[in-house]
């Protein structure tokens, strides 16, 4: 019998598989999008939860998570475009004209 | 539902769409007077809060949106804030690339996310708040996109913020799977154990690190510097002043109103993480030689002051992070103000480039003199009184817990050290030889008008607190502290 | 409105003031803050006048609620204890502002911090409320930092700025804690040093407090007095300050610390006091003996009488580590006669650099010739260093002596060899080398004080010593009685 | 039908599933290879020329002879083409159109059976999250060429279609607001209706409700009822399929056909079936949207059938409606000339989406005033 | 795309059983597949070319998509796939054939970082999989009270979150805003 545990694992793989992404990749978009799997494991324990709960509070959340992400994802790849275009490369390790 | 309550809220957004509207019909050379527009509204709102009252709580749209002492004193810090960050972009309008307009906007428009922060009672609010406020700076960050600096720092920012934030969604999940609602007062049978439910508190942990990061608490600082370096000037200033007072008032509704079990419980990382980010950012500070960088890493250290309050655990002192965080807002904007005004041909923040200032402006340099002595937490000015209530409440726990001796003895060593930095700034202006600019720094009137203010803030919180601090008090009647 | 708060206000307002006179009228610029200190010495010469011995209490009291909340309240009064240290201060102010016509730029500026530093150190000496008490005191530090480190001089002004205010701060930030910790402690919930008294002396505090609570105001304001070790900033910070700020620091500044120490530390934490006293007096050994002798080897001849300086506040915690009458009242004595013996010192150190541009001893000599007026002033200054009698110094010495040596004789032996031998060692070196000998071809063109406005502020401060060294129960007569309401708390089993 | 009875439901359940999938796909995909002829026939037709008509009679063979040439030419891949990319591209073309029947009801009930592969609730959402993958198709077979003109193509498509699906949906908002209206739902709700089998436990998205709200009569149509909205939907169908005015991605012109410019063979024939399988979907989703899907306001045709014949009538009418519309895709296509890019962008989004947000509006109002 | 179907009108209860198997193998089904493709959005088999990233991030989204019907969230199933598959990851892909980043020059990771990173990650999972086995032990889910169809998530929406649901209109008119103010080439 599938339970709420079950769906709580999955998330919890997926939120760590997104935070080994943040961490480990060097390309901007790769991290941004790790970044949306994290979000992603959220909604899925927001979902589970919600079920679990008998209620549609979760799922309301789920829905603002998703506008949300959407928005904040077209920011950040104009802002990663724009920065494109001025240092032409997208990754991690140069953004380094600020340091100490 | 008495949804009027949000009404403060709904005149800064309309204000916002009102300036993009205007934006259409403005002639290009005459984008300047949108700002004044932009002021006299926002002047006009953070007037009409007085008339609001928030001694006992209202709530509306069930229990998402409260209105009480908290909520309305957050409502005027952040109006005010905004109007100084506004005076300030006008003089800066000149040094973007273009959209000046669509600036003013974005900033009203974080203005209303912070608004709706204050007065969140519901993870839900606080979620969209949070994310209002956080998208804006994405924007208002990399407004310059001329500038590479300006870019990497939106980049930076907007990494590491929408990390903050999947944690927070995650984190915000499980506390909605512990206590089954989104409501920061869950009623229910299992609401009482709460505190003993694992989910729950890795959910309250998780909503904390969102939160932390929009403090710039340790070990969710790292942002906090570059991207105070590389913004332009007016959005450092509100990233300094009204991100950061979000992220407290939202993270004394969730301590102390959502989950006061669990966040005593949590004394002893408390602690730790207020001993390690004034460390941090006052040792992190010393090497500086950049101002804004320097600002940067000291709105660290600040955090770190503002989370003895939290560490305390006592109204006293959330009190006292309310006051520190008025005094806070006063100093910042004058230093803000006054580096906007300086670095008008770069806006590199150099500290060489105060060299001379002192020639330049008279009256400047003493303003960034006296915002710098009020950061160091010295009398007459709001900060020394701010420092004295925080360091006074952490004494106050420690008759009865002596670690909060440690963390005593970590803040006199980082206001020690904190002061080498402030006074290497005054330095800077005073009594340093090599000049880069010499010429003499015209003040628009009306920044003229918002210095004199800043300066009058400083003064009234650090001379004459009683009326203030007694609204602080009051306010933090809300929060249900002892 | 009590006498204390013009004293007090006279310097702010005349600060605040000054903000609006245009920095092109430097007549006027140089005019407020003198009318406006001038003021305050008569003003404080009066309240010396008025104060009557005899009564119990404070006098001149004024009393304003501040911040309800916390009980913090405006609430200035004198007892025999400050009322000559408010004396001196004003004297001292009011000199500082005659010598200050050596500053040439920003004088605007300087003038508005002296006045700040003024109002600070004065309202410091007459606040009853612990908060205001640390509040004033801030408030007069802060203008010093700035003051050495835009006007100061030398290479190393830097170095001594960041010093002496990193180890200030560090100190005030100390005795903060330790005011509040007492004001927590107390349970009595008010910052107000006489109901703070009057509640302390019915229900004292617990001797874990004390024990925990009084080495905080000790260490802190031990830093504050360049008590040894931590005394490293004062001679680097007073060679390199300008000349008013030095007199005004090293004269009256200073003895904040002792005055806290006295006022506070001692009456309200007496288990504290006895445990921890002992420590002081071996410490205060370091300050006679060693910078007794460093400032034998000092090259500089600020740096001499900054060590020196620091030698003589080691009497003054001997007197209050011997925590008798005698010697609690020779502290008091010896705290105002430092007052006009540093700011004579200072002052006439300063006359010197602004004539020749070096303070190098090996530079120096048969200046005396040139400078007839500073020359003779600084010989009476030097001697009175020394301890000789017919200045007050010598009246505070002998009174700690005597009062020391019943309980720490060593120690008294030892500050005793100090003060007459090491401290005229090196005073009359710097007498032999700097006033007497060939004069260098270069200071030919030295010219002196003539002109009465120059030479009255060495005339001032030189009078305040040898008005008191002349007729010490002016000074005793007041002393000795807030001394014994201290002792009366403090050890109340002692005679 | 009697031999199945022994089985358990599920088991009927996924036979009866299978039995309408293949058969649907043999219709789409034989209605697919006419279209073409029709479009090339009806386009000779327009301007005047003869057409194909060598292969069978009347051409009817043609589309077999296309076929086999597809299949039999040589399956060249380019060099310098993102392989796995160039792979897949044809093949997300073609799925999602297929996916999109399944929610069509294409009929009333055979028997026991609707007539409809997937009878969701969430109904046209479903249409739009597969709509909203086609784009994928051809975004990926733009970048896995790995050349200018199709990767521009590629971008220009990928951009189209998300826009314009923004215009399709808030265009048939009001479709569903007057579907759901409290006063309908009652109506449903009634046992004693004939609708009611077909209708019970389920959402007002569900495609289902939208025919039987029209089937109160020849002006009950959305076509009628919302005629801004079925202009906005009609004219976003046109874009979302890539077909002329709005064929900017595959502009031969201008971009040497775009995305499908390196495939050739059988995968350039799925390219082209895909298109051609979209447009016929999108017929049916307009037929059951605003054409009064499977029934006819005369002869007692606006229920659902209670015997197999009219069973079989109302799949007859259906297609019949959605061959009117594709007739009308084609006879567009050799009307129409081609817009500019921008004009397509501005069209859609300072235009259509106005326009469709205006007209919720209206509904509200009005519905509100009722 | 699955969609569970709606249990018939006329479905006898003896089926449940069948039911429950196939939800079963579904969950697994969907729940392994998502995570596959999440790791290969993370570590994506042809590294330098972040496209193949967006596609099985995509393909993740999707079965996430069945993951949600499965829980009855129907409608937040068909918004995942219009708005989080359909649009936000387009403009991804928007993107990296705008930027034409897949010739950026890696450096090579080094070993520690790598370590450290996994290590972290697990310490997160670790975290959260205490935190799971201290609650109780796989709780079954009770019968929905309200199935997440659109009509009661909307009413949910627009009754008791209608005004998180404004402050998202505010925050979307910032986005759209911002990308305007940040992609525009040359405002003038």
């Amino acid at each position: 019998m599938i339970g709420l545990v079950h769906y709580l694992v999955v998330s919890a793989l997926l939120f760590g598989l997104g935070v080994l992404g943040v961490l480990l990749q060097r390309n901007l978009l790769v991290t941004y999008m790790s970044l949306e799997l994290m979000l992603n494991a959220a909604n899925l324990a927001l979902v589970a939860f919600s079920r679990f709960n008998r209620g549609l509070d979760g799922q309301v959340m789920v829905f603002f998570v998703i506008t949300v992400a959407a928005a904040e994802v077209a920011v950040g790849l104009a802002l990663i475009v724009a920065l494109f275009r001025r240092k032409q490369t997208v990754g991690v390790d140069d953004l380094t004209d600020m340091k100490l | 539902m008495n949804a009027l309550l949000t009404l403060p809220e709904i005149a800064v957004v309309a204000l916002g769409l009102g300036l993009l509207l205007l934006d259409l019909w403005t002639p290009p050379d005459q984008k300047r007077q949108l700002g004044y527009i932009a002021v006299a509204g926002l002047g006009l709102i953070l007037a009409a809060t007085f008339t609001l009252h928030g001694s006992n709580p209202q709530y509306a749209f069930g229990q998402i949106y409260v209105m009480d002492g908290l909520a309305l004193f957050f409502k005027r810090f952040f109006l005010l804030g905004a109007l100084f960050v506004l005076v300030m972009s006008t003089d800066f309008a000149d040094r973007f690339p273009a959209g000046i307009g669509e600036y003013y906007a974005l900033i009203l428009f974080a203005l209303a996310g912070m608004m709706w922060a204050a007065s969140a009672n519901d993870y839900s609010l606080l979620f969209v708040a949070i994310e209002l406020i956080t998208i804006s700076f994405y924007v208002l960050n990399s407004f310059r996109r001329n500038q590479a600096d300006s870019l990497e720092a939106g980049a930076k920012y907007l990494i590491l913020g929408a990390l903050a934030s999947a944690f927070l969604v995650y984190g915000i999940a499980f506390v909605y799977g512990g206590s089954g609602t989104l409501s920061f007062h869950p009623t229910g049978p299992n609401s009482t154990d709460l505190s003993l439910s694992p989910i729950f508190q890795l959910g309250l942990a998780m909503v904390l690190v969102g939160l932390g990061f929009k403090i710039a608490a340790f070990p969710f600082q790292i942002w906090a510097p570059d991207v105070y370096q590389g913004s332009p000037t007016p959005t450092t200033a509100f990233l300094a002043i009204g991100s950061k007072a979000a992220g407290f008032v939202l993270l004394l509704r969730v301590l102390f109103s959502a989950a006061p079990d669990v966040a005593t419980h949590w004394r002893p990382w408390w602690m730790a993480v207020c001993a390690i980010t004034i460390l941090y950012g006052n040792l992190g500070a010393v090497p500086q030689r950049n101002v804004k960088r320097l600002l940067g890493y000291s709105s660290i250290a600040h955090a770190g002051y503002m989370l003895l309050g939290v560490a305390a655990m006592s109204a006293a002192g959330a009190a006292a992070i309310l006051y520190y965080l008025g005094g806070y807002l006063f100093t910042l904007a004058a230093a803000f103000t006054v580096i906007c005004l300086a670095f008008r041909k770069s806006d590199t923040g150099d500290l060489a480039g105060l060299a001379g200032l002192h020639h330049r402006s008279p009256f400047l340099a003493a303003t960034l003199t006296l915002a710098m002595v009020s950061l160091a937490g010295i009398p007459p000015l709001a900060g020394f009184f701010g420092k004295f209530l925080l360091l006074k409440a952490v004494v106050q726990r420690g008759i009865t817990n002596p670690a909060y001796y440690w963390l005593v003895a970590v803040a006199l060593f980082g206001i020690v050290v904190s002061l080498y930095f402030y006074l290497n700034v005054v330095r800077a202006i005073y009594w340093s030889k090599t000049r880069t600019e010499t010429a003499p720094i015209e003040i628009p009137r009306l920044t003229r008008f918002s210095l004199y203010g800043c300066i009058a803030g400083m003064l009234y919180l650090g001379l004459l607190p009683n009326t203030f601090l007694n609204w602080a008090q009051e306010a933090v009647k809300a929060l249900h502290l002892n | 409105m009590s006498t204390l708060t013009y004293i007090i206000g006279w310097p702010l307002a005349a600060a605040v003031a000054l903000l609006w006179v245009p920095r092109q009228m430097r007549v006027l610029v140089r005019l407020v803050p003198l009318l406006a200190t001038f003021i305050t010495m008569v003003l404080a010469i009066k309240l010396f006048w008025q104060f009557e011995p005899g009564a119990a209490g404070y006098q001149f009291v004024q009393k304003i609620g501040w911040v309800t909340s916390l009980d913090i309240s405006y609430h200035v009064g004198v007892d025999g204890l400050s009322v000559g240290l408010v004396l001196m201060g004003a004297v001292v102010a009011f000199a500082a502002a005659c010598v200050a016509w050596e500053i040439k730029e920003r004088e605007k500026e300087f003038y508005f911090l002296l006045l700040l530093m003024t109002g600070g150190i004065l309202g410091a000496f007459a606040s009853l409320d612990m908060f205001f008490f640390y509040f004033f005191h801030e408030l007069a530090l802060v203008p010093t930092f700035i003051m050495i480190g835009v006007w100061g001089r030398g290479e190393r002004k830097n170095y001594a700025t960041f010093q002496i205010t990193l180890y200030l701060t560090l100190g005030s930030l100390l005795v903060l804690i330790g005011l509040i910790a007492l004001y927590l402690r107390s349970g009595a919930n008010t910052f107000d040093l006489v109901r703070l008294t009057a509640y302390l002396g019915k229900h004292p505090l617990s001797p874990d407090a004390q024990l925990a609570v009084f080495p905080l105001l000790l260490f802190g304001f031990g830093i504050l007095v360049s008590l040894w070790p931590f005394h490293t900033w004062a001679p680097l910070g007073y060679r390199a300050a300008p000349t008013s700020t030095a007199m005004l620091h090293a004269g009256v500044l200073k003895k904040f610390g002792l005055y806290g120490l006295l006022r506070i530390a001692l009456p309200l934490m007496p288990v504290g006091a006895r445990h921890w006293l002992g420590v002081v007096a071996f410490l205060c050994v370091g300050n006679i003996l060693y910078c007794g002798l460093v400032a034998m080897r000092q090259k500089d001849l600020n740096l001499l009488v900054g060590n020196s300086s620091v030698a003589h506040m080691g009497f003054a915690f001997l007197g209050i580590a011997s925590l008798g009458l005698i010697g609690i009242t020779g502290a008091g004595v010896v705290m105002v006669a430092h007052g006009f013996l540093a700011a004579l010192t200072f002052g006439l150190t300063g006359y010197l650099y602004q004539q020749t541009g070096t303070l190098e001893i090996s530079e120096l000599g048969g200046l005396l010739r040139r400078l007839p007026f500073i020359g003779s002033a600084l010989v009476m200054a030097m001697l009175a260093g020394c301890g000789l009698p017919g200045f007050a110094n010598f009246v505070g010495e002998v009174l700690v002596v005597f009062g020391s040596w019943k309980s720490v004789p060593i120690i008294a032996v030892l500050a005793l060899w100090g003060a007459l031998v090491i401290a005229a060692v090196y005073m009359l070196r710097a007498l032999r080398n700097v006033l007497h000998g060939p004069l260098p071809e270069k200071w030919a063109a030295l010219s002196d004080a003539t002109n009465p406005w120059r030479k009255l502020p060495f005339v001032l401060l030189l009078s305040g010593l040898i008005i008191f060294g002349c007729f010490p129960r002016l000074l005793t007569g007041k002393i000795t009685p807030a001394a014994a309401a201290i002792l009366q708390t403090a050890a109340p089993q002692q005679p | 039908m009697t031999t199945l009875n022994p089985m358990t439901p599920d088991v009927q359940f996924a036979l009866y599933s299978a039995l309408k999938i293949v058969i649907a796909m043999a219709v789409l995909l034989s209605m697919v290879a006419y279209t073409v002829l029709a479009e090339r026939r009806i386009a000779a037709w327009i301007q005047d020329r003869v057409g194909p008509n060598r292969v069978g009679p009347w051409g009817l063979l043609q589309p077999l002879a296309d076929a086999v040439k597809a299949l039999l030419k040589e399956n060249l891949v380019p060099a310098h083409v993102r392989k796995v990319s160039y792979w897949l591209a044809p093949m997300l073309v073609m799925i999602p159109s297929l996916l999109a029947l399944t929610i069509i009801p294409f009929g009333s009930t055979l028997g026991l059976q609707k007539m409809v592969i997937a009878d969701l609730n969430v109904g046209v959402l479903f249409t739009f999250g597969v709509a909203a993958m086609t784009v994928y198709g051809l975004v990926l077979a733009g970048y896995a060429a790995n050349s200018k003109y199709p990767f521009l193509g590629g971008l220009r498509s990928g951009a189209q279609m998300i826009s314009y699906e923004v215009a399709m949906a808030l265009s048939i908002v009001p479709v569903f607001m007057l579907v759901g209206n409290p006063e309908f739902s009652g109506w449903i709700a009634d046992r004693a209706n004939a609708w009611h089998p077909l209708l019970a436990n389920t959402s007002p998205l569900n495609l289902n409700r939208v025919v039987a709200y029209q089937a109160g009569g020849f002006f009950h149509w959305m076509l009628f009822q919302q005629p801004l909205a079925f202009i906005l939907f009609l004219v976003a169908a046109f874009a979302e399929t890539n077909r002329l005015p709005f064929d900017l991605p595959e502009a031969e012109q201008e971009l040497a056909g775009g995305y499908n410019t390196e495939y050739s063979s059988i995968k350039f024939a799925l390219f082209f079936m895909g298109e051609y399988a979209n447009m016929i979907v999108a017929s049916g989703l307009i037929v059951t949207l605003f054409l009064g899907g499977w029934t006819l306001p005369w002869f007692g045709l606006n229920h659902p059938a209670a015997t197999f014949a009219v069973g079989l009538v109302h799949i007859a009418v259906f297609l019949i409606k959605v061959v009117a519309v594709v007739v009308l895709f084609i006879w567009v296509r050799w009307m129409w000339p081609r817009f500019r890019y921008d004009q397509l962008m501005d069209l859609a989004w300072q235009r259509f989406v106005p326009l469709a947000l205006v007209n919720i509006m209206i509904t509200a109002v009005v519905l509100w005033a009722q | 795309m699955a969609a569970r179907r709606a249990p018939p009108a006329n479905c006898p209860a003896a089926q449940s059983l069948n039911l429950e198997l196939m939800q079963e193998f579904l969950f697994y089904f969907f729940a392994i597949l998502t995570l596959v493709f999440g790791l290969l959005v993370v570590a994506s088999p042809s590294r330098r070319n972040p496209a193949a990233s967006v596609f099985f991030l995509v393909l993740t989204l999707v079965c996430l998509a069945g993951l949600f019907v499965l829980l009855h969230a129907f409608f937040l199933a068909a918004v995942q796939i219009i708005v989080y598959a359909g649009a936000v990851m387009v403009l991804f892909l928007f993107v990296i054939m705008f930027l034409n980043v897949q010739q950026e020059s890696h450096r090579p990771r080094t070993g520690t970082r790598m370590a450290l990173s996994v290590l972290i990650a697990g310490a997160i999972v670790a975290l959260l999989s205490r935190a799971l086995g201290a609650a109780s032990a796989s709780p079954a889910f009770p019968q929905p009270a309200v199935e997440g169809g659109t009509g009661p998530l909307g009413t949910v929406l627009f009754t008791e979150y209608v005004l998180p649901f404004e402050v998202i209109s505010v925050l979307i008119l910032v986005a759209i805003i911002g990308v305007v103010c940040l992609g525009k080439k040359e405002l003038k």
